[in-house]
């Protein structure tokens, strides 16, 4: 009935995470907000980033996967600790998905490891089907590598990324 | 042309089969599927009729219009000026009538900025009628295409004038007593289209040219998606102004019109300006030609305006009422087949009456670009989005909804296609 | 594409026989003769290539871009995005700083307009530094096209700026010492040519920047005789706003550019408004996309994009250098022969130093239409007229001259041919 | 050297009128003037119609024509006579030898006469090659019809003749 293609893009855990849509529902406090659109198809979403002090030992920095590793950023002894992202919108079974999936990974990753994860994300949507050569940092939300094949989609599993990175840079503006 | 020569009175899918083998594009394989084409509400196909007429343009006259002695050039402006006469009468109004714009959107903010200009004192006493102030008024509805809402928001703030839609109905059409109270002696123009691109409602244009006459003001008529569709006469429909786009009536894309009465459009001061539209030009100023050719400045889209005339050749020879008909068989078709779906909400009228051949919905608990990602891996376009008409997807309340619209090289076999795709639809993403 | 792969550093009069092979329309008679065509100043003819991608694009992919979700929409939207790529790189730019527009001419309009929208308050506080007073100025040259003088009067008479030219020297050249004089820190723009359409004069660009940029203005470029004829970096000569049209460059008509910097683009107001350059869209107001979307409303010139491209392409296989040191050659010949036929008075410079590969002249006592069509008969087609520039027909004390203009598909032949023609006009009109 | 379409267009007659500029050269008086412009080229006429009172016994209404016999506005006892035309401008040797062909046919002739002549002259310059019927009326100013193949042009040829219908029809609106 449907293409593997097709059954490809829409597997079971994206099915189920568009439903499912963890992190949905804006809470109280967080650190920065954003809102993004996407203007193909005028949905949305607002994404706040919510963050506890931790040792933030730098996972990322020596999980060795990250673009911007040796950019000398990350790994301060100070920097606080993801406590969730939660958010608000509307839009397709991708776009969800991948709101959901992403607030998934996020809790317990520095700042500095979730801007990793978000390039990692957005090398691997940009490989129009090719893929990356390590997608482990992204956890279930490697599912959505399929996506990247459907160039007209890509914005769609992008948009919360999009948000969380902006809200990351709001913050580390303000450290700055 | 497989059409043009057997007298008929009924076009069926046969004749609907004939004129698809017509068009190459339709003859290709979308994922592993016959490509099943149902968006040409957005941009339609193209003949080879037409697709010829342009090449042997560019292979035997290609040349600078109006312009230059030399044989090619002489060429060229012929067929240019050919085109004009042939794509009037195929709307019901004279050669000078008709403006070359790039699309349907050039042309309603060539209306828009020639008021805006006329408001800013340009264009001398002839165009003191024209004049927007504070007090003014502009008129649309709820319904329009973003392209006839932004540019009279835009006017409304270039000159301080108002903007006022007439609200429509829960079924999308538009109550007269509506039109009746927000077109009063402020209204300076309304502007409404003929069909919506997203309804299918076919407004009652005679009706409010005669109100916004009575009132003093000026009508333009959004014609993008009827002039494609069903036999059109401007003059007849006494409205002030039209515009259409080529790509959604066979034609390539890089062309439309603006249609004005000859006395509106020469009391209308320049748009763009620059070569060819001038008289003399001295460092200081400018003298400016009549319509048509004061609003065409520069280089024009000559070949592209000879193949609209070739695709309203193309067209008039299968016959408008032919057209109109077969695509409202097919639209009746397709609303009945999608109606019987659970989930379906069909936006706009539940009854064919009074609808052009599309029909755009929203399926319960399936966001519509998954919709359209499904119905493509069938090898079916349609469209998804808000089609260019956010306010009225708001008025319905929904953000997107999934458009089928048909053209007459469509058949029962596509109307088909699609509805038992949206059959499938909520299964597969287990929202059933 | 006769000629991409040979490496040579020399281009001759059998590589353009061979360039020339590629274009239909010069493979045809006119009047009996074997078409001369030296109008390419006016329109270029199209190769082979260039037409197929177009007719490819409408049988395989045409679809509306940006939008929907389907397969061909997708295809579409990706070749008219590439094709911005490669017109982009074509001229030094980046992608995202690239705007369509139907010919330069809009594209200039676009400009003017944007800047009169800023002047009016719109596009908010970015927009600011944009904005003309009765004290601004608009500095443009005495040997501007209409479509370079025009909008910048009407821009002037909407804003109450006032418009300055720069006088020529009696070779059509331009004094930096006279622009030094005219451009103050009351300029807003400075708008200019980089090639003249009539002497072919090159005129001084970076000198004209640093003049503009010393005092604050913009400088505005007009490409249209340059883009088609030499390399081109406009990052390089850091000028604010370039134009160039299609047509002009193999591609087909209905095509423009407008190349501005980034943050400028950005910070400028929206010209055409309607679908495709908004974001969120409420009956009261709506949001614009960054450019270039912002100024591309409506459905677009998507072939005619796609198309232009593929002239670029072509045109880079070439070499621009090799096509700028050709035409040279051609240019010189033909001003050669020219001045060497009595009667002739070239009109600028006398010597082809710093002149493009095209000629404008006076013949004493032959009218210019009279001269085209003593050509037209034998083939040859030259334009005759004020070619959109009476001010600097005015400056030379004419109302038209004749002017044969090169590109890289002709030939010795063609040239030859044409002197040889005018040589013969005076004695036929009995003159002599 | 030229082909014989071309010898026809420039003929010995159009190349002569074309240097000798009959009524060239503004007079004083006239009752009306008209000034055209050739938009294409830049070319431009000004034109003077001058009159003298005359019995106008309307040549033109039997000489049987032209187009507008028997609409009834022609042959009143008191039409005056064209006297001349003058005239100034400046334009290719087609214009200027249309110019000065029509000031050769013109004087004699009462208002309405010219009118049918111009009418005459017109249906010429639009047939494309074909010709008049009868192009007697006409005079030498007949040898213009070659100038209809070449539409491009037909403009140049009409100039002098816009003109004189101008100034023509200023005065019979000016008696209405
Ligand atoms: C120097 C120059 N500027 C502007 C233009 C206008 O170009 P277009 O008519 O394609 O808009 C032309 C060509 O006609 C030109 O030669
Ligand atoms: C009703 C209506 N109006 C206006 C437009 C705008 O047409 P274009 O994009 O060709 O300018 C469209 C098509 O998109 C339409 O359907
Ligand atoms: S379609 Fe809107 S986010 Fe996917
Ligand atoms: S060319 Fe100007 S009048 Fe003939």
């Amino acid at each position: 009935m449907a293409s593997p293609e097709l059954a490809g893009l829409y597997q079971q855990v994206i099915l189920d995470h568009s439903k499912l849509r963890k992190g949905s529902g804006l809470v109280d406090g967080g650190v920065a907000e954003s809102h993004q659109l996407n203007p193909t198809c005028g949905d949305e979403i607002t994404l706040r980033l919510h963050l506890v002090e931790g040792s933030g030992s730098g996972l990322g920095s020596d999980s060795g996967n990250a673009g911007t590793a040796g950019d000398g950023t990350h790994g301060s002894a100070s920097e606080p600790i993801i406590e969730r992202l939660s958010w608000d919108g509307q839009g397709c079974s991708i776009s969800m998905a991948s709101a959901s999936l992403l607030s998934e990974l996020a809790p317990g990753l520095t700042p500095t490891e979730l801007t990793e994860r978000i390039a990692l994300f957005r090398e691997m949507m940009r490989s129009r089907g090719a893929g990356v050569e390590d997608d482990e940092p992204l956890g279930d939300a490697a599912v959505l590598e399929s996506v990247s094949k459907y160039i007209a989609r890509v914005k769609c599993a992008m948009l919360a990324w999009v948000a969380a990175e902006d809200t990351v840079q709001q913050v580390t503006a303000g450290r700055a | 042309m497989t059409l043009a020569d057997q007298p008929r009175t009924t076009f069926g899918n046969d004749d609907a089969k004939r004129v698809r083998a017509d068009f190459p594009a339709l003859d290709q394989e979308v994922n592993g599927h016959a490509l099943v084409y149902l968006d040409s509400g957005a941009t339609s196909q193209k003949p080879r009729a037409v697709l010829d007429v342009e090449r042997h343009y560019y292979e035997r006259q290609n040349a600078a219009v109006h312009r230059g002695a030399h044989t090619l050039a002489a060429l060229a402006t012929e067929s240019y000026e050919q085109a004009r006469h042939t794509v009037a009468t195929f709307v019901g109004v004279d050669d000078d009538e008709i403006v070359w714009t790039s699309n349907a959107t050039e042309a309603i903010n060539l209306v828009a900025y020639g008021l805006s200009n006329a408001s800013l004192g340009r264009g001398g006493p002839e165009a003191d009628a024209l004049r927007l102030t504070a007090d003014s008024e502009i008129v649309i509805t709820e319904g329009e295409h973003h392209s006839n809402l932004v540019p009279w928001q835009e006017l409304a703030a270039r000159t301080g004038a108002t903007l006022r839609a007439i609200p429509l109905q829960d079924d999308g059409t538009l109550s007269l007593d509506d039109a009746e109270r927000l077109v009063t002696d402020r209204t300076a123009i309304v502007a409404v289209t003929h069909v919506s691109n997203v309804t299918g409602v076919i407004n009652p244009i005679a009706e409010l040219v005669e109100i916004a006459h009575r009132h003093g003001a000026l009508l333009l008529l959004d014609a993008c998606q009827s002039a494609p569709h069903m036999p059109l006469d401007l003059h007849a429909l006494d409205v002030d102004f039209a515009v259409f786009s080529g790509h959604k009536m066979l034609a390539p894309t890089g062309i439309g019109a603006l249609y004005g009465r000859r006395a509106l459009l020469n009391a209308l001061p320049p748009f763009l300006t620059g070569g060819s539209m001038i008289t003399t030009v001295t460092l200081e100023e400018s003298g400016y030609l009549p319509a048509p050719q004061r609003f065409e400045a520069g280089t024009q889209r000559i070949s592209q305006a000879i193949a609209l005339a070739a695709a309203t050749d193309y067209l008039g020879a299968i016959g408008m009422h032919d057209v109109a008909a077969w695509e409202h068989t097919l639209g009746e078709r397709l609303l009945a087949g999608l109606l019987e779906i659970d989930g379906v909400r069909v936006l706009g009228p539940q009854t064919p009456e009074g609808r052009a051949g599309l029909v755009a919905f929203d399926l319960d608990g399936v966001h519509a670009h998954d919709v359209g990602q499904f119905l493509d891996d069938r090898g079916i376009a349609a469209r998804v989005g808000h089609h260019c008409a956010q306010p009225l997807h708001r008025r319905f309340g929904v953000t997107a909804s999934t458009r089928a619209s048909t053209y007459v090289y469509n058949t029962f076999e596509d109307v088909d296609a699609f509805v038992d795709g949206v059959r499938d639809i909520r299964s597969f993403f287990g929202v059933v």
